[in-house]
């Protein structure tokens, strides 16, 4: 089971077995998009995300 | 069943207590009080409860020895009559400020007048279990928690139990209340016209609840300024502090994450998408949950840790069943099981 | 455990009912969906439910079989699809009109165009409970109420039952309603700046539901007015009528006090003192009660019959898991034990 | 300068008096009387008034002659005083409900006692001039215009007046209001924990105004449904009635446009895009306008007609200053040139 | 009369500034833009200018030369097309944050990108009265102002005028607002039933408002915390800053009045009894009012001063004709006489 | 057991056993005062409710 650590809020994640590089993940912990840049290690990287307008 | 009866049970305190504990698996409630709605149903009163119970308002002086007696008086009310209430029950949990402060000089000091009961405060646990959970199983008095003052800890308790932040340093907590925390009695400032609509600041610094803040933290120089915001059920605190050299927004989630973890009722809200991005009030009205947040600026360390609480629910009544369950090694959990709504 | 799942999950009535069957005790859910949200943890749409559930929103194309499928669509949408969700699932209960109303003629005429699957509307039971409740044990379909129907028959009921009034006399419903009736999509005028603050009569006559309450009471000469006003959550319907000469205020007190006795989730409210005399929404949001009451003009007959609900519980969710309760031969209250908050 | 005083400036209608009169061109505002108030300044009671005025409260007794009198006392207070009033003016607007009743069976009947000076009502004009424009001019005392009254009569005026309804046909009108509508007093209801939120129907049929709907219009069934909605300013109309055989929709467009081209406080909104369609009392808060439309069911002749006010204005204080205009003879919109609000 | 038109009419900011220019005795409104309500009433969009206007919204390109010329776009718009609108007219005020930024560093830190027409801003006096009254007189360009930068620069004048406070200490400011701050577009945020209720923190810290603070008052370390709440008008802010030592009561008594007098629409709010006692947003909305006030902790100089103003006027519109008759040398209060609502 | 019927609402109440004439009991379905005026068997009729400012 591969397992990576969300690099915003150091949160662990497990990633299912047929993730795929290039995918995009939210981190269930603080909701970030992470892009799986890597496999055996997984390693993960912020993803650019879209700022919607929000709030005011 | 556990026997439990309600002195104040009129007021929103008191009502809100008695809307958990009649749907509490292990609770049954004997009787509750109110002098000025004597002999009417208790639904009449709080109209929820319609079809709930056929209980009436008795008199304060008709109750009853009980298995566990709650308090909801107006402050200073329950420190006058202290020992008549010890004698109708083992266990006590009192909703208000008589027993919450240990120091009575610091007692004095917020509340303006010497305690009537001196001798009482020491035996009260302070009521907030994310402080004092360990304590509580042997537990005989437990306090009540001022709404305020547990927005505050909580919004303050990652920082300050991951020793994020310098206690010495000041610590500002702007406060956005609603109505139902002046309770059910009114004033010519609560009269819907005056009330509605309102943005107000009506203590800019000096409020009691400061003092419960002091105790339980720590914190030397800290202050709550409280506004009025157009909301029924509600308590928002935001609290504005430094954080110490090289803390990281990592640290940040830790420290959260941790209390979190080790509390079924607080729940970290910090979304990058959506509408529901930080701790709200609304979303946690009626629930007992406490929903906590934070933001740090880098540049500077200085954090902005936000807690969403219903006043009366994690700021009172909620967190008091919560004493009882764990005063009496029942589920944390039990009777508090509503989610609260979405939309609302 | 019997499995669920909810199709539109995303929106106001799946996520209530996502809400109510998270706590269900009989009940697993398994899957819910939505288009817009795809992947998201339902917790980010519906705050509520944080620590509640890890249920991520899946494709609606994605639902796999199931013991009872829940649908939550926008009006039709499901009749477009309804061979297909039947396919999936022995039993299914439906929010929207499409399978409302039973004669076709009359959905044609008020919702403007042909139904795309007319032969369905009949299997569904009409799903009202406290007009079909015998029907329910033995249904694999039932539909869903219209939140402002249910308001209007829940008002009418005991009068219509106990025949206190003339079905072909005019009876005309005054409709105040929340926002949430209209969905999570919103529109221009439900902009905040724009919708905060309003009496705003939308529609003076013509509103779809009149014909469920054609249908459901056999009245023939009916009309609902509609108002928005600043709420979140509420339908309140005032009907007016004219009682049958010879009733009297007594006997109204029979009828109404016979179909709340019947029926575990309506309530009379008619008091005489303190403030809450009245049905009034706010007291049962979040609750899935009915509360009715009523007042007669004995110089002339003038009947005023009210009906307080929660659009999205006893108008829409609620009612669904009540439903769900008869069908399967569960206690009808169960997963709606909230008894709805004061102050509120 | 024409020189005013007003006896009960404290209270909504006496405050808002006092807000219009301080910025009306051709007024001088004397004195203003508070008794719970006495020596404060008005703005420390009307905070909207700091820096327009340097007036204190002066108690009632201590009222110097002047050339117009205005009288915002609770019902039932003029009449007691009314000839030392008189000694004082020669000119009177009053606001309270005591005058406007001129038959004194009908004042008992729905004010439940006698008149205390029975002799005086008939020297009123009752105050609503698009009713009684013409004999304003001539007139020295003119009474005041209960809110709910004025939001029926203008919602009914274009089909009385244009015979386009048979005024012995019964006429339902339901009423949404605000909170101000209850005066600065206030009550237990109208605390805003308790009032916040509400859809509360106080009064099913029976209300006082309604006696003012019967003496104005000549209508003989009509009865006032009134339910409070979360608003501070705000009478919101709806008018139930069955237009005469062939009436049609055109007719009535030329009947609501002649109301409206001949009096400049009031408009027809009717329109078929955008968000404000109808009208709203959001739109008209602050400001004198009373914004009347309708709807026609041509199936059955089913009109509902709508009237949306702001009752402290055209309720109220704002009407008053229209009368004075047309009593003295002036611009009858002098003094109230506020537009209202647009978001609001 | 002086000739004026307005680009970008159908939002909140242009259809308030319409409302205040209709209104000014020396000021005639020739045309108003909106692409999307091209050929509409502009009562249609803003319905309280019914029977005040007969204008109708034209399309942007169609603007004729004018006198003074009124920008109401969104941010950003502006500079695409300053050099067009400069050749319509000799004088322009500007609503957007285009040309209030004098530091074209600051401006790409605080906007996330260069500006588009960067010799453009030094011709234009920022539009605040209070802190550039002299320089309005020669000027023919004038920018607007942030209106939650508004709120804090004027929370904090008096004390960074009168040299209380030492500029390179921390400032905290909350502020809260209402609605119609975020604009008549709206967002999935601004959707009743989700806006409804809040208190909601959308900005922790790095408000692009922060920018002006620091540009206008020259403080170096500051932050505003930005919390919306269930509001249509007002902005709130409350500053938190520590005076320099030996600084007391008195002396911010002295700073708040000087303010004060100088300037007609501030007010200084501090009273010791009733229910207003501090500024409040809803007594000023639809006013040009900015009531500021203050409280000491003389136990260690933490000073927390407030400013309340409706977004829409001192903080946009009112302030921008507030310039106008400063630039054309008229009465500084021309068309801004509306004294704002009590109650309301 | 005593009981009566309440006269606005016919409701039943049971009244409890030390019951006085004289003593006022609410009606549990309407909320009326009743005044009890007899016993043996029990007649209650309605009792005056003062009418307390409500609503508006
Ligand atoms: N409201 C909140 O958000 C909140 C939050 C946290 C803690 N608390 C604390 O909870 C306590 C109750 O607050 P509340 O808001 O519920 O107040 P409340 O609505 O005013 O209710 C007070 C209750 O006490 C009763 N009471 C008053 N004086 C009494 C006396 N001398 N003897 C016996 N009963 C008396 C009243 O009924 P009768 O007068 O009819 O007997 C009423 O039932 C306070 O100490 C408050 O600090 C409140
Ligand atoms: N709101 C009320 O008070 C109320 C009361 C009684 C009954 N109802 C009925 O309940 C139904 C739902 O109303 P609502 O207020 O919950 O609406 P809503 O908030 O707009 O939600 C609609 C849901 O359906 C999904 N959806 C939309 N189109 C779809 C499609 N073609 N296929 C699959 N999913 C689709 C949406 O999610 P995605 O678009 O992301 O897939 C969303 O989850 C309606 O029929 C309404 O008449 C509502
Ligand atoms: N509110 C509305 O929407 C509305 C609309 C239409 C008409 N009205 C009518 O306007 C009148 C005033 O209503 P309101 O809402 O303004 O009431 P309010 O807010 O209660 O004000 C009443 C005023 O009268 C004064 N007052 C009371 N008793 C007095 C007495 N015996 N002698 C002298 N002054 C006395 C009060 O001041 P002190 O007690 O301090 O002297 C206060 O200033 C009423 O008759 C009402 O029917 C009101
Ligand atoms: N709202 C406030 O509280 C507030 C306070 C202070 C300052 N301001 C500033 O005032 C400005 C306007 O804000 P607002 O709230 O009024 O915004 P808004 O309600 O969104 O209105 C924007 C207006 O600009 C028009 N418009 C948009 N893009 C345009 C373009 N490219 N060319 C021509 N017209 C265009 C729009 O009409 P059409 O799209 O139909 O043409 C609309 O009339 C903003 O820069 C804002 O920062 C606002
Ligand atoms: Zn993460
Ligand atoms: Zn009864």
């Amino acid at each position: 089971m591969n397992t990576v650590t969300c690099t915003e809020c150091e949160a662990e994640i497990t990633l299912t077995d047929n993730v795929e590089v290039g995918e995009i993940i939210v981190c269930p912990e603080c909701g970030v998009d992470l892009e799986v840049t890597g496999l055996n290690p997984a390693v993960v990287q912020l993803a650019p995300m879209e700022q919607e307008d929000w709030g005011e | 069943m556990v026997s439990v009866s309600i002195i104040g049970g009129s007021g929103y305190g008191g009502g809100e207590l008695l809307r958990l504990l009649l749907g509490h698996p292990q609770v049954e409630v004997r009787q509750v009080t109110s002098r000025s709605h004597l002999g009417e149903y208790v639904y009449q009163v709080h109209p929820n409860l319609r079809k709930r119970t056929q209980l009436k308002f008795i008199d304060p002086e008709q109750v009853e020895p009980v298995d566990v007696l709650f308090l909801a008086l107006p402050h200073g009310q329950a420190q006058l009559k202290i020992d008549q209430y010890a004698a109708l029950a083992p266990k006590i949990i009192d909703l208000s400020a008589d027993f919450r402060l240990k120091d009575m000089a610091l007692y004095e000091k917020w509340y303006g007048q010497p305690h009537a009961a001196p001798g009482w405060p020491a035996k009260f646990v302070y009521g907030l279990p994310e402080l004092h959970r360990a304590e509580m199983a042997a537990a005989n008095y437990i306090s009540g928690v001022g709404c305020n003052a547990t927005a505050s800890n909580l919004a303050l308790l990652p920082l300050v139990k991951a020793g994020l932040i310098d206690l010495d340093a000041p610590v500002i907590i702007e406060i956005k209340v609603g109505s139902s925390e002046s309770g059910a009695e009114g004033n010519a400032g609560s009269n819907h016209a005056e009330r509605a609509n309102v943005i107000r600041t009506f203590s800019a610094y000096g409020h009691r609840h400061t003092a419960e803040v002091i105790q339980e933290l720590g914190l030397s120089d800290v202050s709550l300024t409280m506004t009025a915001v157009d909301l029924v059920r509600g308590a928002m605190a935001t609290a504005h502090a430094r954080v110490k050299p090289g803390v990281a927004n990592k640290d940040l989630w830790k420290a959260y994450r941790a209390v979190a973890n080790e509390n079924p009722f607080v729940r970290v809200v910090k979304e990058q998408r959506g509408i529901y991005r930080v701790p709200e009030p609304k979303i946690v009205a009626g629930s007992n949950y406490a929903d906590i947040g934070f933001e740090l600026d880098e540049s500077n360390g200085h954090v902005i840790s936000m807690c969403a609480i219903d006043n009366l629910m994690k700021g009172a009544a909620g967190t008091a069943v919560q004493c009882l369950n764990l005063m009496l090694g029942w589920d944390e959990s039990a009777g508090l099981d509503f989610a609260g709504l979405h939309p609302s």
